[in-house]
């Protein structure tokens, strides 16, 4: 198939998903919220509020677009365009799956591979700030300024552990390239425990793990670290003069960070798409038994329906899950699917760990997390990145 | 508070330092009247070099809306529901301290079962008022899902004051003479119940905060004030024992037979926002241990004080003697009439000293209601407490004052 | 000259001591203590009782308009020594016009109680640190606590609106 | 596609840096210059410089422009003021300048002896593996000569930055 | 062949980047923008390295640059750092105006 039309195919399937991943992001972080705080979250629209996202985009599209007078037009009008924007390009480098066939096309689970994928997601990122920083001085808001200062002085602070991190995960992957450095994780010592990063001899990379996923939140912004927008302290930071859909930028983007650092972190460190034991003891049937499990739970909770209309939204789901589960055992698409199932499940279980961070953490203090940045952080990070050098070169 | 800098400390919104002065890097930040972590409407005019503080200002009355001058003109059972206004997040606490006031004027007896459901009440009313403050200043911190928590159990405590008076927030259920109404049926079971499953709901919190470095960062060290310095700020309440003062009024000037009840003052010694936090915390068990105390021993009896000229008569007395259809039409139309005199008397609220300065002139309505609120002082207390930090601290003190804003304009 | 009333308060014995002039009146009623202090005499007495007789706390500062009587005001501190667990009240009488001194300089808790009633009373403390007006905003006029204030009627907008 | 790449991207280069020069605003220049610093990126990708490209975007876009937006932020520097310049520059200045960057271009095409036009994908040698061979083997000297500047920079900016004790 | 790019392109375009660098060294007054200009000057002769490099398919043009952004960035860290003290000291960013070698 021609090169162009094959890419285009996938750039669409790929940009569907994420946006709906990004709609429902927020709905699973609310409703997931709400049950940590032991509340329901929203329940109003669609049953289990599912079509709360939908609700959304539509009222902050229709809301009115306010332009403050005092702002500097270009930049103010810029700044949630590139952030949205510079949020989603990184995904285009991700793969999701190894090499597959489809209708007799063979192809990569993946928009396209750079084989300096990882360096492209630094350069892209490190841009980022510029956003939080342009829409914080286009507000000519005290406020905003403040937050956007502490963003960047934030951003750039934390991604020098983010760097040494991966830099280590590097080292043994040898590779810039994403799909290479998940390939380099397959496999099994003593024919169970996985050859991923975190796992892997002869530096298991669990530090550099936790260093990437702190500094993660706060590259994302993210409680603890969600200074820049530290809504009682600074109103909104760096997005209180914002209004309407770019508002809305401002948090796709946000989302559309997260989706790329739980990705990222999926592959360098959790070995991507491949499973945690081998298929040959039967890690291929997981997605189904889930799924089964999953239908399986709904058709319980149907037939004893707390409220009335359970008893029609839940065995829906269970029916929905049971056809999903039976997809997998399809032996043309569980080929397909088995791979992107183990991935989605790694990210997933990140983004839930980001939520739930969310439902327990304070937040830390400016100061305090600069400090943090630079005298544990930063050294940890680099204590590791040597001792996986030495390591390294000991046993290549 | 030191002496303020007229000079700097000028009211003109947001005043940007002129141009090529010395002083343009110090930046003026309105925070407020409109702001996430003021609690209402108050305005602090702030003055920093980055983001360190060089200059807080409060600036109150946004709230003022004269309540003062209001209770002079109506009945002294009239100005009750006014109390209830005065500080919001405890209003029991505020109708008790008006009506031992105007009680004491009168020289009224109240009888012990009035007396002890009043302790029950208000120590409800400080659990209820602690919990806002937990709820509002973990929020502050960022720890979104304490508030929410803390706002549970509220809520059970909101339909408790319902059941005892129709009312969640603006309950006006102590009145001058005892009670307003007879405590409903059932109220042993609603409020066992609560302060049965208290303790292990304050554990809740204390599992997300106490031993949290993030929480424990933000407030140990922040926020202090030395004793004499709160001493001398007028400050009163949880504040001044997280500073090692061991003064409550419930112990040292008790009212309403506070003297017969067993509990502790909890102190610390540190006096910052986290001395603050256990000592609230540890309040909160001990009005769980009062109130305990009042339900196992509730004596029976009236619930309101046998003065006809006073108190409202019962309706089937109204309707059958004379001598009580004329007083309650007197108490209804022209209120009843205190003795010409003053009477300063004290509670201790959840927030400090509340005292009530009540001045009759021998009418029916005061001459003069003086309400000493304990937000009104501690918050002068503001300034100092932030100078030379950080906003983040700053959000992190003024939640520790625990100030409501009705309760500092009136 | 002080009353027969207030010879078992030992404050108001060591005060009447300390300067004879200072205490003018005073009176026991349910138990508590009131002094009235000759207004020009009020920061003295009170830096006196703060040093000397451990009211090291000031509970706070309200006025009573008795008009028409004259002299119309009286200023109310409202003592509290934790130490000795003791209250006490003193009392200024104040024409109207007549200045008061401040007593911010003994007690930092005054201030703000100053500001209120020169806000609503529209007493003036001298040597006040900065005697602006607290609860309205700045350019009301009249000073509502006043019982010659009307209590409906008033018609209020904000000059820079 | 390799000539609409590169005018595309020169001319966004040439037209950033003008309005680089031509605003009065600091924040302006400086997001000028990122629009620079980002095309140009773009070519060296053209060129085959992979490494060098991503390092472009990282260090130059990424660390030392936010810097100097961060400073202009801090300071909260205005508009410069404008200048009372003479009619004759006013007039002339442009004009001039458009016709010494012709004779420079021309001069450059003329002397450049005839090589083969830039092809994308012709010379690989710019893959981060080549770069880090070549960097920490020939140039393993100045590597560290540079590691050492960019301490002692570091020292001298903490130095000159902090505040004074008093 | 059309669609391909003589070499001198990428030089002229490096050419007129330097020039109009120094045209902002000369006639902004704005500290900061004179930085900002130099900055410029060094981007456009990185580009001539990289440019090199391709027509001698080496890769030390681009170790050269690299050298350059380092060096760029440190002279961006004390740069701003005395750009910051001089605002401290003098209130103004005008190159016209920090002319005494003293206070």
């Amino acid at each position: 198939m021609d090169f162009f039309t094959l890419t285009l195919i996938k750039a669409g399937i790929v940009a569907a998903i994420l946006l709906t991943t990004l709609a429902y992001l927020q709905w699973a972080e609310r409703k997931l919220l709400a049950h940590i705080q032991l509340r329901l979250g929203p329940s109003r629209v669609g049953p289990h509020g599912l079509l709360q996202p939908l609700a959304d985009v539509i009222k902050l599209l229709t809301k009115e677009d306010l332009l403050p007078a005092h702002v500097n037009k270009t930049l103010y009008m810029i700044a949630p365009f590139l952030a949205i924007a510079l949020a989603l390009i990184p995904i285009s480098v991700v793969p999701f799956g190894p090499e597959i066939e489809v209708f007799g096309v063979n192809t990569h689970l993946q928009l396209t591979d750079l084989n300096i994928g990882l360096l492209f997601i630094l350069a892209i990122s490190s841009v980022g700030v510029y956003s939080v920083v342009l829409a914080g001085w286009a507000s000519n808001n005290k406020y905003a300024l403040l937050g956007s200062l502490r963003s960047a002085a934030q951003m750039i602070s934390y991604e020098l552990p983010l760097a040494v991190a991966l830099a280590s995960a590097l080292l043994m992957a040898n590779t810039l390239s994403l799909r290479e450095i998940a390939d380099s994780q397959a496999g099994y010592y003593l024919g169970f425990i996985p050859r991923w990063s975190v796992f892997q001899l002869p530096m298991p990379q669990i530090i550099s793990f936790a260093v990437f996923l702190i500094a993660g939140f706060a590259e994302t912004n993210r409680i603890p670290f969600d200074l820049p927008e530290a809504e009682t302290e600074l109103v909104a930071g760096f997005h209180t003069e914002y209004s309407s859909m770019k508002f809305a930028s401002f948090f796709m983007a946000e989302y559309a960070n997260i989706i790329t650092m739980t990705c990222i972190a999926t592959l360098l460190f959790l070995g991507g798409w491949h499973p945690l034991w081998p298929a040959a003891y039967g890690s291929s049937f997981v997605p189904s038994i889930v799924f089964f499990s999953g239908s399986a739970i709904a058709l319980y909770h149907g037939l004893h329906p707390a409220r009335p209309k359970d008893r029609y939204s839940l065995p829906a789901v269970a029916i929905a899950f049971l056809v999903a589960g039976l997809l997998f055992l399809v032996p043309a698409l569980g080929g397909i699917l088995t791979p992107l199932f183990w991935f989605a499940a790694k990210s997933g279980f990140l983004l839930f760990l980001f939520i739930w961070v969310r439902g327990t953490l304070p937040r830390f203090r400016y100061d305090q997390l600069m400090r943090f940045a630079w005298t544990y952080l930063f050294p940890v990070a680099m204590a590791n990145l040597l001792v996986t050098g030495v390591l390294v070169a000991v046993f290549a | 508070m030191s002496e303020p800098d007229l000079s700097s400390s000028s009211l003109t919104p947001a005043e940007e330092p002129t141009e090529g002065s010395t002083s343009r890097r110090r930046m003026v930040l309105n925070m407020g009247p409109q702001h996430p972590s003021t609690h209402g409407v108050l305005r602090i005019i702030l003055e920093l070099e980055g983001e360190t503080i060089l200059n807080a200002t409060p600036d109150i009355g946004y709230l003022h809306t004269g309540i003062e001058k209001e209770c002079e003109v109506k009945t002294y059972q009239q100005v009750v529901p006014l109390t209830d206004r005065v500080d919001y997040l405890a209003n029991l606490s505020n109708n008790l301290g008006y009506s031992l006031a105007v009680e004491k004027l009168l020289q009224l007896e109240i009888p012990p079962k009035a007396q002890w459901m009043r302790v029950l009440l208000v120590e409800l009313t400080r659990i209820n008022s602690h919990l806002v403050w937990l709820g509002t200043h973990a929020m502050d911190i960022g720890a979104m899902t304490v508030f929410l928590y803390c706002f549970r159990e509220r809520e059970d405590l909101l339909r408790i004051f319902e059941m005892f008076s129709g009312q969640r927030m603006m309950t006006s259920y102590i009145r001058v003479g005892g009670l307003a109404l007879e405590p409903p049926r059932g109220w042993e079971q609603a409020v066992g119940k609560f302060i049965d499953a208290f303790p292990s709901k304050l554990a809740e919190y204390e599992d997300l905060l106490t031993k949290n470095p993030i929480w424990m960062n933000r407030t140990k060290g922040v926020g202090f004030l030395a004793l004499e310095d709160l001493l001398d700020c007028g400050v009163t309440g949880p504040m001044i024992r997280a500073a090692g003062m061991k003064w409550d009024i419930r112990k040292d000037e008790p009212y309403s037979s506070y003297d017969k009840f067993d509990f502790e003052i909890p102190t610390r010694e540190a006096s910052d926002v986290y001395a603050r936090y256990e000592v609230r915390l540890e309040e909160m068990r001990q009005s769980v241990r009062i109130i305990r105390q009042a339900m196992d021993g509730m004596p029976e009896g009236a619930w309101v004080t046998s003065a006809p000229n006073v108190v409202l008569p019962e309706r089937e007395k109204m309707k059958t003697q004379i001598e009580a259809l004329i007083y309650h039409f007197k108490i209804v139309t022209e209120g009843f009439t205190v003795p010409a005199g003053e009477a300063y008397v004290c509670i201790e609220s959840p927030r400090g000293e509340l005292g009530y300065y009540v001045v009759s002139n021998g009418t029916s309505k005061p001459h003069r209601v003086f309400m000493r609120t304990p937000s009104f002082a501690n918050l002068q207390a503001l300034p100092d407490m932030v100078k030379g930090r950080l906003i983040a601290d700053t959000i992190a003190a003024l939640g520790s004052i625990d100030f409501v804003l009705g309760d500092v304009d009136r | 000259m002080l009353p027969e009333i207030l010879r078992e308060i030992p404050v108001a014995r060591a005060l009447e001591s300390w300067d004879p002039s200072a205490i003018v009146d005073g009176a026991t009623a349910l138990g508590e203590a009131v002094l009235y202090i000759a207004p020009e005499k009020i920061r003295d007495v009170c830096r006196q009782l703060r040093t000397e007789h451990g009211f090291a706390r000031l509970g706070g500062i309200t006025g009573v308009d008795w008009y028409p009587a004259s002299p119309r005001f009286e200023i109310v501190y409202f003592l509290h020594s934790i130490g000795n667990n003791e209250r006490l009240r003193l009392k200024c009488r104040v024409a109207e016009g007549q200045e008061l001194d401040s007593v911010t300089g003994v007690w930092r808790a005054a201030n703000w109680y100053e500001r209120e009633i020169y806000d609503l009373f529209g007493i003036t403390f001298r040597g006040h640190p900065d005697l602006r007006r607290i609860m309205l905003p700045e350019d009301w006029e009249g000073h509502p606590l006043r019982k010659d204030y009307p209590v409906h009627g008033h018609r209020y907008s904000y000059k820079d609106e | 596609m390799d000539l609409i790449l590169f005018l595309i991207f020169a001319i966004f280069a040439v037209a950033c840096a003008i309005n680089l020069v031509i605003q009065r605003h600091p924040i302006n220049s400086a997001l000028s210059l990122i629009g620079v610093m980002g095309a140009l990126a773009v070519l060296y990708l053209l060129l085959g410089g992979e490494f060098i490209a991503a390092a472009q975007m990282i260090v130059y876009a990424g660390a030392i422009m936010v810097l100097f937006v961060f400073v202009i932020m801090l300071l909260n520097a205005g508009a410069e003021r404008r200048s009372s310049k003479s009619l004759l520059v006013r007039l002339l200045g442009v004009p001039l300048l458009g016709a010494f960057f012709a004779v420079l271009g021309y001069t450059v095409h003329r002397l450049l002896p005839a090589v083969d036009p830039v092809r994308f994908g012709e010379f690989t040698g710019g893959s981060p593996g080549e770069f880090g061979r070549v960097l920490f083997t020939r140039y393993l000297l100045p590597f560290e000569v540079t590691s050492a500047l960019i301490l002692i920079a570091i020292l001298g900016a903490v130095v000159l930055a902090r505040k004074e004790i008093d | 062949m059309m669609s391909s790019v003589p070499l001198s392109w990428y030089l002229i375009l490096s050419a007129i980047l330097f020039g109009l660098g120094i045209a902002g060294f000369l006639f902004r007054k704005n500290l900061i923008t004179v930085f900002m200009s130099i900055e410029l000057m060094l981007n456009a002769v990185n580009l001539s390295f990289v440019a090199f490099s391709y027509h001698l398919k080496q890769v030390d043009g681009h170790i050269f640059t690299f050298f350059v952004m380092v060096v760029a960035a440190a002279e961006a860290a004390v740069g701003l750092a005395i750009i910051l003290t001089v605002f401290k000291n003098r209130s103004t960013l005008e190159v016209d105006e920090v002319d005494s070698m003293k206070l």
